[in-house]
């Protein structure tokens, strides 16, 4: 039983170590010549108008939580489809219940007009 | 070196509506540098989070002074700038300035070199339709198409190294004729590129004319109606797509043209998506148009023997004295063009491409100006792009088909 | 000269007075600078739709009428093609704006303010286009330099070297 | 360099260590999407399937300055372009070269009048000068070429702090 939760921690180690060493390495031997040029915001070569944070309309925040909400739905697959074998009918129709609990989610969203810009 | 100028909204304000004053929308630079603007166009938009409430193009980023630069050459000098000012269409730019300088100087051309002459014209307007389809269904993320396309424009390239020795900038057109006579194998590509085209229009025509994803994001976008687009100047595929049928090849002829029959193709929505059809067209009369030049294609010089405006060919200089004078007076000073100012016009992939020629009897063009299309083409788009997304409006920058050396000159 | 175009040229030259005259073809009529936006309104009213090339040619030395300002008209629906020229002149040029009438007058006319000065009364957003917008002159004039500079070859290299602005890091 | 800063040249630790980096910058070498004009679609057609730039660590055009490292000027450059292109060049992460494609890029070419910068280097400092009116795409191939062998030879000692 340990073996495998070994195994998972061990997973879990590597991937975090390559991401550290990755970032690591570009810290320690890239050069570092910070102007007050390339700090100043890129866009398309010219001076921004007007300040860069202001009031964004909701129509953003609205996109990005759905998208989120549909993401998780997406990840709770990954772990169903490794052991959806032994699962047999019964995890079949479970999965099928879950998405149809999610898709009346998503046809509400969608009457609602949220998937629309205006 | 000047840095760049700081632009504040109310300098601007004559422009932008008063909620860009209170700070209510954003102005954006979709600036100089921008993948989807097929150049260095710059379009301050202001916008209401994706609605692009009003879009100012700012032009001038490739502005290459061609026309005063132009004044200060002789002719035969002075055509070499003509290639560089539409970069895609630069067999057509070195005919308008070749027709201008024949009408002016009233300098008859040989039929063979009339029809190479819209041979080549005519595979420039396919390359240069080739490139439009490539970058702007890029644009809409049809990413293969880019690589289709310029996988085929490399045949029409090799056959204009073929002739002259550059891939692009050909100067193979000069005024009186051409430069030198077509090589023998200049036949076996055309006739290749006239068995394989066709196909390949097909495959085009299968990966994006009903394909839903191209459907959503061109169907009904950027209408322009006919009175619209003549009002604002706009010619070529733009006008035809509003259901205007003019074409100067058909009403205007010139270089021979009457003498082929191809179809001028029209839609009358107008939107993204009709340009895209009026264009693929376009490519496919082309072909046709070539498949019969090149099938007419008579014997004979091609160049004419005015030897006043015309250098003589080399073999001659060796044995006669008025050709070596011609040739020494021709390259050291030019030929001295009477006194006038003329309009002629040629139907480049944009539009038409008008050559305002005025000559005070010297060697130089007293004053030449290009009436390039994308300059009013581009006029256009603000009133096209008013309460779209920006996502659209890509598509829209697409369709218009804009070269920034045509716009700023 | 087309024959269907005789009758709007006559009508044009009895009701604003130019002179026409025909050269390789091209017909155009040159007309006085206070009668050029009734004119164009007529032009417009004749059929030709398409203001196919506003330009300018500077006539430098002679001082009076200067600058030529060329109306280049083109009739979709009739095939015909027109010029109107308008003399204006040199000290401090201007002229009555089109661009309610024909759109693409807008620019074309922010670019003869921008390359030869001439100003356009009336004109929406007269701002420079091709030029930066702090730049001085207008470069297409005559007697405006060229900008030529000299050519860095082998034989002059090291003495344009020294005053050439190479871009510090 | 960094490490250069901190260690200070250590012989054989640091030549291997040069060549392993001169090794990573040159096998992905990112250009921006940079094109002015017709030099532009040379680059195009370079970049696509005929000429493959991607066999030389080209694969992706940024179009932003922050993710590239080389900056092909393509094209003539007026003088309303130059100060938003040195303002490109400044916002470009530090390992970055410029290479000056075709003839009006490098010295103004065939337009030698008010309206051109006759010459980037007066704008950006230039790394390597491809020649051509446009040049053809195996000679801006081989312009990145000689680039790379410039890469290659940097030394860290001379590598300015």
């Amino acid at each position: 039983m340990l073996l495998e939760y070994a195994a998972i921690a061990a997973f879990i180690l590597v991937t975090t170590l390559i991401g550290f060493i990755a970032i690591g390495l570009g810290t320690i031997f890239g050069p570092k010549h910070a102007t007050d040029k390339k700090a100043m915001p890129y866009e398309s070569g010219m001076n921004p108008i007007g300040p860069g944070t202001r009031r964004m309309p909701v129509r953003f925040y609205l996109i990005a939580v759905l998208f989120i909400l549909f993401d998780i739905e997406t990840v709770f697959f990954l772990p169903w489809a490794l052991v959806f074998r032994q699962l047999g009918l019964f995890g079949l129709a479970e999965m099928f219940l879950f998405i149809a609990i999610l898709l009346v989610g998503y046809f509400y969203a969608w009457k609602k007009g949220a998937l629309e810009w205006e | 070196m000047p840095d760049i100028q700081e632009i504040t909204v109310d300098d601007l304000k004559h422009l932008v509506s008063e909620r860009a004053i209170q700070g209510e929308t954003v102005l954006l630079n979709m600036g100089p540098q921008h993948p989807s603007t097929h150049g260095v166009l710059r379009l301050l938009l202001e916008l209401d989070g994706e609605i692009v409430v009003n879009c100012i193009p700012d032009i001038g980023f490739l502005h290459t002074g061609v026309e005063k630069n132009m004044e200060a050459k002789t002719y035969q000098k002075a055509e070499v700038m003509a290639d560089r000012l539409d970069y895609l269409n630069t067999v057509g730019n070195t005919l308008a300035f070749s027709l201008a300088v024949e009408k002016l100087v009233d300098l008859d051309v040989p039929p063979r070199a009339q029809t190479i002459r819209v041979i080549l014209a005519e595979l420039t307007r396919f390359q240069s339709h080739l490139v439009w389809l490539g970058t702007s269904a890029l644009d809409l993320a049809a990413m293969s198409m880019f690589l289709y396309c310029f996988r085929e424009r490399e045949y029409i390239l090799d056959v204009m190294e073929m002739c002259s020795g550059q891939r692009m900038m050909t100067t193979y057109i000069r005024p009186g004729g051409l430069w030198r006579d077509v090589p023998v194998e200049f036949e076996a590509a055309v006739r290749n590129i006239l068995k394989t085209f066709p196909k390949r229009v097909d495959e085009y025509e299968a990966l994006l004319t009903r394909n839903p994803l191209m459907l959503d994001r061109t169907y009904g976008i950027g209408k322009l109606t006919g009175e619209e687009c003549l009002n604002f100047g706009v010619t070529g595929p733009m006008l035809r797509a509003s259901g205007v049928k003019w074409d100067l090849r058909k009403d205007r002829p010139y270089s021979g043209y009457e003498q082929y029959d191809f179809k001028v193709p029209t839609r009358t929505e107008g939107d993204v998506y009709a340009r895209y059809l009026v264009r693929l067209e376009e490519m496919r009369q082309s072909l046709k148009i070539v498949q019969q030049a090149l099938d007419k294609l008579p014997m004979g010089p091609v160049r004419s023997n005015n030897h006043k405006y015309v250098p003589p060919p080399r073999s001659e200089i060796g044995v006669s004295m008025e050709a070596l004078i011609h040739h020494f007076k021709l390259w050291t000073e030019g030929f001295e063009a009477p006194q006038g100012a003329i309009y002629s016009a040629v139907e480049s992939p944009r539009g038409e491409l008008g050559v305002y020629l005025e000559s005070d009897g010297g060697p130089r063009p007293y004053r030449i100006h290009w009436r390039t299309p994308s300059f009013d083409n581009l006029q256009s788009l603000p009133l096209m792009s008013k309460g779209v997304l920006v996502a659209d409006l890509v598509a829209i920058i697409g369709s218009v088909d804009i070269v920034l050396g045509d716009v700023d000159r | 000269m087309e024959k269907n175009l005789q009758p709007i040229l006559g009508m044009l030259k009895k009701e604003f007075g130019g002179t026409a005259s025909e050269y390789r073809g091209d017909v155009s009529l040159v007309i006085p600078s206070g009668k050029i936006v009734a004119a164009c309104q007529q032009v417009q009213a004749q059929g030709f739709e398409l203001l196919s090339a506003l330009t300018a040619v500077d006539y430098w030395p002679e001082e009076s009428p200067r600058f030529h300002v060329i109306y280049q008209f083109t009739s979709v629906a009739m095939n015909l093609v027109l010029t109107l020229r308008v003399p204006v002149p040199g000290i401090n040029p201007s002229l009555p704006t089109i661009s309610h009438l024909y759109r693409n007058a807008n620019w074309r006319e922010r670019e003869l303010w921008d390359m030869f000065g001439i100003i356009f009364k009336g004109h929406p957003d007269l701002r420079r286009i091709l030029m930066p917008a702090d730049w001085e002159g207008h470069p297409l004039r005559k007697d405006y330099p060229l900008g030529y500079e000299e050519p860095q070859f082998t034989f002059n290299f090291e003495e344009i070297n020294l005053r050439k602005p190479y871009a510090k890091e | 360099m960094g490490v250069e800063q901190k260690l200070g040249n250590m012989g054989i630790a640091t030549t291997t260590l040069e060549q392993a980096v001169a090794w990573s910058r040159t096998n992905a070498m990112w250009p921006m999407l940079f094109g002015l004009a017709c030099c532009a679609i040379e680059m195009m057609s370079a970049q696509a399937a005929h000429y493959d730039m991607s066999r030389f660590g080209m694969e992706l055009m940024r179009p932003s300055p922050r993710q590239s490292d080389l900056m092909i000027v393509a094209g003539r450059v007026s003088r309303k372009m130059a100060p938003v292109l040195r303002r490109l060049y400044d916002q470009m992460p530090e390992p970055k070269w410029v290479i000056s494609m075709g003839d009006c890029a490098s010295c103004g070419g065939v337009f030698n009048n008010y309206a051109i910068v006759q010459g980037v280097d007066e704008v950006v400092p230039v790394d390597v000068y491809v020649a051509g009116c446009p040049p053809r795409p195996e000679a801006l191939i081989h312009g990145v070429l000689t680039l790379y062998e410039k890469v290659r030879g940097m030394k860290f000692a001379e590598i300015k702090k």
